[in-house]
């Protein structure tokens, strides 16, 4: 278990990423380096207009500069007032926190799932997974939304050479219809041939069809799940969910990474 | 001269006033991971009920100004598992142990109590008589001074180290139940448990918790716990643990200034888990500059006018 | 199409359910050099009593999270002089007129209502018995059925239009207080006055008020005040005017969707004295998007779970 | 009475005074022109961690340009939200506030009476008054603090052609001493030879030995007062004081610019 800091760090840039979307960078976080993909970190605000910390996916970080980025959308007062931070703010942060993905075995064929605001993680971890020698070929990234507007940071995925897959409810941008319609038509057209494994992240809709895809195809995989969470660390309770086998898990802390199959959705 | 920051609690040293309140700081494991709890006066575990529970469905928190709701709904591993699995780790802190206890009845107070008892590593207990979960006819039980005084006495036969009685703010006079407590044979007082409280989603129309109400908590309730510290104190010449919105160094002074010998942190932890320990060493440059000893000296020195 | 914005209160139709709080508003005269007061659905004076007051000492007010605390000590003319220099003001504004009647005695709210019952200007009063100010043997009127239901009752003998009584929130049962208020004769309730608290600076170890305690009041209370709208709703059929911390049309439709058929403004006038009027703009485009042709059409409304 | 307007502001420039004053000037303000010297605007800040308005006197308008001035000290959280401001910050401005300062006769000699941070509304009266042709040599300007460091502004005091008098309790600027000192020696040693009027803004102290000196020796003028101010336009009554006649008079609205004389100090 990682022992998470709780510092000052400040904005170094906020990229404008459109629709909503904003990139925010953050230096001086001395753990940026133990931050792996499925990580979040929990934000506060300099005002307590926004009393609660925000929980915020890891997208990226620059070990060695002790940087991290996270990738928002803006949804509600504290992701507001996260989009409005200027350069040089200060900013506390409690973080790395959670269980991270679990990497997949280097030959595997790997189905990402991707709707709107879960977006940052998958990329992390398939940015990760490139970089250690990961065939991108072998990453099919499927990453849906309402409509164009939706699919962000599109060159950056392409850049790492994996096969994109977007879908738009829309018809907008890549092919139409729900994301998890598009993994579905994707995993019976290769049944058989390939044993893939899933990472999901995305509304709650998504990771329902995902966790069903998964267990109605025997595909294993990972889901990186939401909650409101007031502490983050596991010490209030609030974040819960009814695990399959009984009993809760507090997706802070015993996740926000579950097995498929593991919550009910 | 580094000032004295132990405190007394019914004949129970704290190495400082400051401790984590229930269902704030769970039983302690986590808080472990970031600090050693020795630098804690106490850890007061979540409620601890016979049977374990699960608490309300989620959503299960709101934030609010400068607070939150809570109705987690004692949600806890139940006493079997509490001695089993959470007492070990405890019975190694170097600090103080309270275990807070919840009941729907009086007999569930005292049968979980009466187990703690056997358990050496449990140095005093808080009974939960103020949680907003906690019915008998709809109504809580510290909000009635008989049904106070006869929980604390049944406790009070099977529980031979000190019993602190937490008391609820939502009530016509907290000094009035405080009094039933201390009748009961409490040997000090929490105040104040959470108030009670709700919040809507103007787009859904549902309220915001499945339970529809719950415990405001936070810096916005603390002028009320402050008070309530205060009229707790004018009455009775038991020691009480102050409680509700404390997150800076100057909100404990504030309520060691009312009448508070030590002092729980709940929803700032949710803030900032440092809080206690961060605290603990700003009051301590507080007392240095303003020459005072010990930190016991400040209790109950409010001037009034 | 235009949503209706008009309520009833007690047979009293006001042309939006925003008014301004007793204490909050003077006599109406500052507001009206910002606004015209047909703004408002109502202004509720602050509270009269039979003598002019002086009200306490300063500091009268200090700064808490997200609220403040005060103990102006109902600081008002006087009756008589309310009578013959405020009312002639109040009766050319075209906005419904509630006087808020405070006393530390029934007979002295007695005698404020009779003379008010001569002044056609006056549509309502509003029988503050939860002042913790007014004291009978240092217990709030409204911190006791018995209390509450005489001092109502001596009231409703004198006064013949509406009246309401504004409840206290530092009760145990808030619903058991409108029964009493009901039963003596209440047409509607006002929920909340503020709750008792406190604040002590650290340097001087003094009270931050010369009366050593005050009332609670802003946004960090608001969701105390919704709790004890909806526990009243729920009990009574009167008529409720929702009062504690709003400052947005979001915390207005809160408060009606949880029962109030009305609402106050108050400490969020000290932050922005259009907040009523902006308010009734804001909520009005609400009630538009949600196709919602009456904003009485919210009253009661929470899906509860 | 002016209706005041409350309506968001953004601050053009922040100037470091240095010893914790600063000097800020906000734009967009509509009512900048009907700022007169002894006016207040009340201040919101964009986080409600300060919860209520701060009281700040006008230091100077511009009034093409519907920009004011205010100097502050830093002494508590709104103080030093306020410093902390930036550029293009918005900032909630009600006002102006108050019963300004009754301008004196132009022949008149005037002794204005400055202490700490209640220098700025003088300031603007010394300006003002220059600016109508008041002749400046006519004004005693008498401005005390701790040491040097609380007298600020020093240059634009003395480009306006008044007699300025630094009075410092340490002695490190001007003469040595309390401010109303100095004043009380001006006033004896010019003893029937002037008729002059008083202005005063500074500490409870200073206003009280301000307003003795005035009856003692039968010198009228005002004073501006300070008090904790909720609401700042009458409503609260949180701000009164008690008047020598009886009863009481709100600091916000029947102020803060009081007679000599008139309140119980
Ligand atoms: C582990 C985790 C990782 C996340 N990563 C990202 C990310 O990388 N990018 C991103 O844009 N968003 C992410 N979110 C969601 C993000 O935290 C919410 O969008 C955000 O909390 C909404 O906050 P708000 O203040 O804008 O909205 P508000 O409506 O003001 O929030 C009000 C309250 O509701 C809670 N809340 C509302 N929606 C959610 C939600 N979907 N999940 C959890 N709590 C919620 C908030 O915590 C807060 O207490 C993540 C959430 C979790 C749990
Ligand atoms: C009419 C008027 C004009 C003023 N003009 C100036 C000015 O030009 N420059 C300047 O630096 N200051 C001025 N002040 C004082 C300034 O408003 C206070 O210094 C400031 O309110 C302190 O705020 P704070 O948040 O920094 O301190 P805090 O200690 O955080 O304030 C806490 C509370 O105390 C009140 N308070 C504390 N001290 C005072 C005080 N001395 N007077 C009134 N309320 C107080 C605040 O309003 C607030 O509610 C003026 C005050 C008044 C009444
Ligand atoms: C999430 C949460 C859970 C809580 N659970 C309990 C509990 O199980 N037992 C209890 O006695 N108090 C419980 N409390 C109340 C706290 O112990 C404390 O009395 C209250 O939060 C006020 O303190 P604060 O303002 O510092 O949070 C809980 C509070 C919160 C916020
Ligand atoms: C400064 C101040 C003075 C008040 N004076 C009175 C009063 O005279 N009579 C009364 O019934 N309520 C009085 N109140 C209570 C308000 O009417 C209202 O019930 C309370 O402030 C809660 O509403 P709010 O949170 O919107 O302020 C006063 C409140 C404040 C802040
Ligand atoms: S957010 Fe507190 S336990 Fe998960
Ligand atoms: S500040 Fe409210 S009346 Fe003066």
């Amino acid at each position: 278990m990682i022992k998470p800091a709780c510092e000052d760090a400040y904005l170094i840039q906020s990229k404008d990423l459109r629709n909503s979307y904003y990139s925010l960078t953050f230096g001086s976080f001395s753990k940026a380096g133990q931050c792996r993909p499925g990580h979040f970190v929990h934000v506060q605000l300099p005002c307590s207009d926004v009393f609660l910390r925000r929980p915020m996916s890891v997208a990226s970080v620059s070990r060695g500069k002790k940087e991290i980025e996270i990738i928002l959308k803006v949804l509600g007062r504290g992701t507001r007032m996260m989009s409005d931070l200027k350069k040089g703010d200060r900013i506390n942060i409690l973080g790395p926190l959670g269980v991270p993905f679990r990497l997949p075995r280097r030959s595997q064929t790997v189905i990402m799932v991707a709707g709107g605001v879960g977006f940052p993680p998958l990329l992390y971890l398939a940015t990760e997974m490139v970089a250690k020698g990961h065939d991108p070929v072998l990453i099919e990234f499927f990453y849906g939304g309402r409509s164009a507007g939706d699919i962000v940071e599109k060159p950056r995925i392409k850049k790492l050479g994996l096969k994109f897959h977007p879908v738009t409810e829309d018809g907008s941008l890549g092919s139409l219809g729900l994301v998890t319609q598009a993994v579905e038509e994707y995993i019976t057209s290769r049944k058989g041939t390939v044993k893939p494994v899933m990472y999901g992240c995305g509304p709650e809709g998504m990771l329902k069809a995902t966790d069903e895809l998964g267990r109605k195809y025997g595909v294993g995989g990972q889901l990186s799940l939401e909650a409101p969470m007031p502490c983050g660390i596991g010490i209030c309770l609030g974040c819960v969910v009814n695990l399959r086998q009984g009993g809760h898990a507090r997706v802070c802390c015993d996740g926000p990474v579950f097995d498929i199959g593991e919550v009910i959705l | 001269m580094t000032p004295d920051m132990k405190v007394t609690i019914a004949g129970v040293e704290l190495a400082n006033p400051l401790m984590t309140a229930s269902g704030c700081c769970g039983y302690g494991e986590e808080l472990a991971n970031l600090y050693p709890l020795s630098k804690l006066g106490a850890l007061v575990t979540k409620s601890i009920t016979l049977k374990p529970r699960l608490g309300h469905p989620v959503p299960r928190t709101a934030e609010t100004a400068s607070g939150m709701l809570n109705a987690i709904g004692l949600a806890n591993v139940g006493i079997d598992d509490f001695i089993r699995e959470k007492i070990p780790f405890l019975a190694k802190q170097k600090t103080v142990v309270i275990v807070n206890v919840a009941g729907s009845a009086i007999d569930e107070y005292v049968e979980v109590s009466a187990r703690l008892n056997d358990q050496p590593a449990v140095d005093m207990i808080e009974l939960n008589i103020s949680c907003p979960n906690v019915n008998e006819g709809g109504m809580e039980f510290g909000a009635n001074s008989r049904l106070t005084e006869q929980s604390v006495a049944a406790v009070r036969k099977v529980f031979s180290r000190p019993i602190i009685a937490k008391l609820s703010p939502n009530v016509t006079s907290i000094a009035d139940i405080a009094d039933a407590a201390a009748q009961g044979g409490a040997d000090a007082f929490s105040v104040i448990n959470s108030l009670v409280g709700t919040s809507v989603d103007v787009d859904s129309w549902r309220p915001r918790l499945t339970n529809n109400k719950g415990g405001l908590t936070g810096p916005a309730i603390k002028p009320v716990a402050l008070a309530m510290v205060n009229a707790v104190y004018e009455r009775s010449r038991l020691p009480i643990v102050g409680i509700g919105g404390i997150a800076t160094w100057s909100d404990a002074v504030e309520f060691m200034l009312c009448g508070a010998t030590a002092m729980q942190v709940g929803t700032a932890l949710f803030i900032d888990p440092f809080t206690p320990v961060k605290i603990v060493n700003e009051m301590k440059t507080y007392l240095k500059k303003k020459k005072i000893s010990a930190a016991r000296d400040l209790v109950g020195k409010v001037r009034k006018y």
